[in-house]
């Protein structure tokens, strides 16, 4: 619950499309960066990571309903191309498995990988600032994790000004009508209540959920920065 | 380094009776032939082949699964239940290395178990320390794992295990992925503590030739029965059909002594090089001795 | 969610959708899946769900564990229409009804179809550096399992992860380390083996099929028919 | 099993000479003892205890290593550079099997290398077919490689490794996590590989009981100047002193057989159980005969 997986039926077509339309665009742009390094290195190190994203998640939580995602903490270790290219497996994965939509990949990805790219650029700044990875790392994580679920929020609030309008919006002819003659009223009175109280629900359980994953991923660092410190190192080919 | 001691009386410590499980895939594993008991002050080995059980019988010991049939029994309790009862008298040294050592370095590995029981900070660092400087790894306490030999990360793991001071041993497979000096290092070590903690081990592996320098008492588990054999390392070995029967070759030695005797020679399977050259010797003096040589 | 438990359900169950042609029950999931998204009304919802439980259903037993599957975009679905029970609880049954059947379809999919069979499907659409990561993270997630597993089993044999929640999320983040470390050294090794076997196109799956028979269209005509009812229904 | 064509002759199809090596945290591997050669035909092994330098060797053979100095000739070409060159005659057996098997069902893995290097199908699906079934996995074609036991892994790699009918097989530790069974099938294989074939190979390892089986030819690694000893596994099991020095202990026959000269038998090493029988029986003879006991 770190972060919200965005199942199907929920979102209309439009935002689907655009969804993975930018999620393809972004593919597009990893790749890129990543033509210049072999492939024989670039497709272990984003299966491993991929793999290991996958596992964290199976990993038994004491605390109902949360899992832990490392997006934050793939970022940290690859970089925003591999760890883009990552999240999209993970998150393909994810689909065939009912766990987050399949129409809504694209959204999914661009969420998650919004965290990796959020993870690497605050953990090469935080560096710096904390003496301990251990910090250095949960504040990363807690950071990426709030804007992700900002953004979040911003999506299903910009796809969901009328509920009728996501159920309607690819109409035709016999139920535009309907649609519109029903649902103004509603659109400027209840539906910001309810987005309110939607965020008010994501944010609060949120915040434990950033609280889990900041300490499992501090502690991961920590150990990492103390057995093998090349690997949490920002160099200067990591960046896409 | 053969001091053995062998025990077929004393206290009982461990005791599995006809255990059946079923794995979650449906493998069934039955280890319901002979009974399987551990007394105390004995080395027993658990000897098979690949998919012969012993990891099962293993983890049925350590509480890690729960039989369908069957009775485990350690130290008086179901461990399945209840071994965080029994966590403080058991050691645990698991068959992949790197699967075992946590720590970040050496040190914070060694004390993990006593951290973990939550005992006082002074006890901890007496035991770490004792255990360290009887293993010789006290030159890598700060050292990290990742970085260490294979020998050394044994050594490291079995530290870990022995920190709480056991009563009871359990290795699983120790010998997997070491080349043969940290092997010897090793039952060298597993002798040593033997001695001179007087710690009851069950060691499970599927290396024959060690089997004579770890054990005073053997399990052979194979076949459909499970528990097929069980004896002193002389019995079993001298069983040889039986063992062949559960996918088990004896050790080149064995198997010398074996054909020799097929061919009339009036020799018993020795356990080490020196038996067998005592063995050899004597067949020679008889050779050359008035007494005709016994061939059969 | 249970990867290897679900590979398991996939690569030796026998029901009547695992002997199905791979392409067939993914071209009729896909077809329920549009149906599902499709409803716009709760009784189209509902119609849709039926017909997917009733596909489902030929899982036999393991429909169950699809359900069970499908739950947990219901749990999403019902927590992004928790506002709106009050002012549009029809809306709001809707969304969580298509939840259900679409988690549903990938459910039954995935646990009646090998991984490797959906894959390779999926790298016809994706480009290669996709598809062989896709390809490998799923070897290499059955690997890291195991280590995973063992090590959990040990910090439970040692002593346990500790006191309190704080302390056992503190030691979950030190074996993900030991996991995360031993990865990059099977990374390395992958790489080594990748360049010595001539790796550079791309890593494909080349399973065979027999033939489509009478239930491979059998599928493909039902999830058609259940989509057409659906778009019209409205 | 023992078809050793020793062979001291013939055409040099890999070569390393004096080659020194440093990896990025420092460690300097120097193998600049004697020269190592491979011959075709030959079935070579590289015997050495771990940390000795076999995967060093190993990896530069491949092309996967840059020597900092020194000289590596594969098939006349230099591996680092121009490893895809000679890659079809090239067989690759690596030592994690686990991280060997690319592809994701069987078939896709064995034919994974003649479909990248572009052959045409009907080409990839004979020699697919064929060398699945000269190894017994053409049942396992269809399954997905982590369902498989460790044996069955091991020979989908082997598979992939032959399938291109390699002039030259390179394995890196290939016994290291098979149990004594699959360990004896994986050498059975090796060897009928090489008269069928008459592919040669070279094998790293540190069980050195099997060299007998698997070599006629055996490089010693360790000690300060890498390469230390090289010659037939009789010649070089007739060394124990030297072999003691790089941490390598004989086998328990050769040792027996040390034990029994030293004590004034007249008797040489004997590489496998049979050979010993007959050389004991020689001795009994030599002992019962008139002819004095040649005691030394």
């Amino acid at each position: 619950m770190s972060h919200l997986h965005i199942p199907d039926g929920l979102i209309p077509l439009p935002w689907i499309l655009a969804g993975i339309g930018l999620a393809a665009l972004f593919v597009c742009v990893a790749l890129r960066a990543l033509k210049r390094r072999d492939r024989a290195k670039v497709v272990p190190r984003i299966a491993t990571l991929s793999a290991l994203m996958l596992l964290a998640m199976g990993l038994p939580i004491p605390l109902l309903g949360y899992h832990l995602n490392l997006t934050v903490l793939t970022g940290m270790i690859a970089g925003p191309a591999e760890g883009f290219i990552a999240v999209l497996v993970v998150n393909l994965i994810l689909a065939l498995t009912a766990h987050g939509g399949i129409t809504v990949v694209g959204l999914n990805t661009l969420v998650s990988g919004l965290e990796v790219c959020l993870g690497w650029l605050i953990w090469r700044s935080l560096r710096q600032v904390f003496r301990r990875p251990f910090a250095a790392a949960a504040v990363s994580t807690v950071i990426a994790l709030l804007i992700s679920t900002t953004a979040m929020l911003a999506i299903v609030a910009g796809t969901r000004v009328s509920p009728d309008l996501a159920l309607h919006r690819n109409d035709h002819a016999e139920h535009v009508e309907h649609a519109e003659s029903a649902d103004h009223a509603r659109v400027a009175g209840s539906d910001s209540g309810s987005l309110k109280a939607f965020a008010a629900i994501v944010y609060s359980a949120g915040a434990l959920g950033w609280a889990v994953e900041a300490l499992v991923v501090g502690s991961a660092a920590e150990f990492i920065a103390k057995s093998r410190p090349d690997m949490l190192d920002p160099g200067p080919d990591r960046g896409a | 380094m053969d001091n053995a001691i062998p025990i077929d009386q004393g206290e009982i410590i461990a005791q599995v009776n006809c255990l059946k499980h079923v794995y979650p895939d449906q493998t069934a594993v039955d280890l319901c032939g002979l009974d399987f008991t551990v007394r105390r002050g004995q080395r027993v080995a658990v000897l098979g082949a690949n998919g012969s059980g012993k990891s099962t019988l293993i983890f049925h010991l350590l509480g890690l699964l729960s039989p369908v049939d069957g009775q485990v029994t350690v130290f008086g309790v179901n461990p399945a239940k209840r071994f965080r009862d029994i966590r403080h008298r058991v050691g645990v040294l698991l068959q992949n290395v790197d699967d075992q050592i946590i720590g970040p370095t050496v040190w914070d590995d060694v004390t993990f178990t006593p951290r973990a029981l939550g005992w006082p900070r002074s006890q901890v660092e007496a035991r770490g320390n004792a255990i360290c400087d009887r293993l010789g790894i006290s030159h890598l306490k700060t050292r990290i794992p990742h970085y260490l030999s294979g020998g050394e990360k044994r050594k490291v793991a079995l530290a870990g295990a022995l920190v709480t001071e056991p009563e009871l041993l359990i290795m699983d497979e120790p010998f997997t992925g070491l080349d043969p000096r940290s092997r010897s290092e090793l039952v060298r070590l597993m002798n040593q503590i033997h001695l001179e903690y007087g710690v009851t081990y069950v060691v499970s592996t599927h290396e024959i030739d060690f089997v004579p320098h770890i054990a005073d008492w053997v399990y052979v588990l194979g076949g459909r029965h499970g528990i097929t054999l069980s004896g002193t390392p002389e019995q079993v070995f001298s069983q040889p059909e039986a063992l062949r029967a559960v996918s088990i070759d004896l050790p080149a030695l064995a198997e010398l002594f074996e054909v020799l005797h097929k061919k009339g020679w009036d020799v018993t399977v020795p356990l080490t090089v020196d038996q067998a050259v005592i063995e050899l010797e004597r067949c020679k003096l008889d050779a050359v001795a008035p007494t005709p040589p016994r061939e059969s | 969610m249970d990867v290897q438990f679900i590979d398991e359900l996939a690569a030796n169950g026998r029901t009547p959708l695992h002997a199905a042609l791979p392409w067939a029950k993914i071209a009729a999931s896909a077809a329920l899946l549009a149906a599902s998204i499709a409803a716009r009304t709760p009784s189209a919802a509902g119609a849709a769900a039926a017909a997917v439980i009733f596909f489902a259903s030929a899982s036999r037993s393991q429909l169950r564990h699809a359900a069970v599957m499908a739950l947990y975009p219901v749990f999403f679905a019902g927590l992004f229409v928790l506002g709106w029970i009050r002012s549009d609880p029809l809306f709001a049954l809707t969304v969580v009804i298509k939840a259900f059947s679409t988690g549903l379809v990938a459910a039954t999919l995935i646990t009646t179809t090998p991984f490797v069979d959906i894959f390779a499907a999926i790298s016809r659409v994706t480009p290669a550096v996709v598809s062989d990561a896709l390809f490998m993270a799923y070897r290499s997630f059955f690997v890291l399992i195991n280590e995973l597993q063992d090590l959990l089993r040990a910090v439970r044999l040692r002593g346990g992860a500790g006191r309190g929640l704080f302390q056992q999320l503190r030691t979950y983040g030190q074996v993900l380390g030991v996991v995360i470390l031993h990865s990059a050294d099977m990374t390395e090794r992958m790489y080594r083996v990748m360049v010595v076997r001539g790796y550079s196109q791309r890593i494909e799956s080349a399973r065979e099929w027999p033939p489509p028979g009478s239930l491979d269209y059998l599928l493909i005509a039902y999830a058609a028919t259940v989509l057409g009812l659906v778009l019209a229904l409205g």
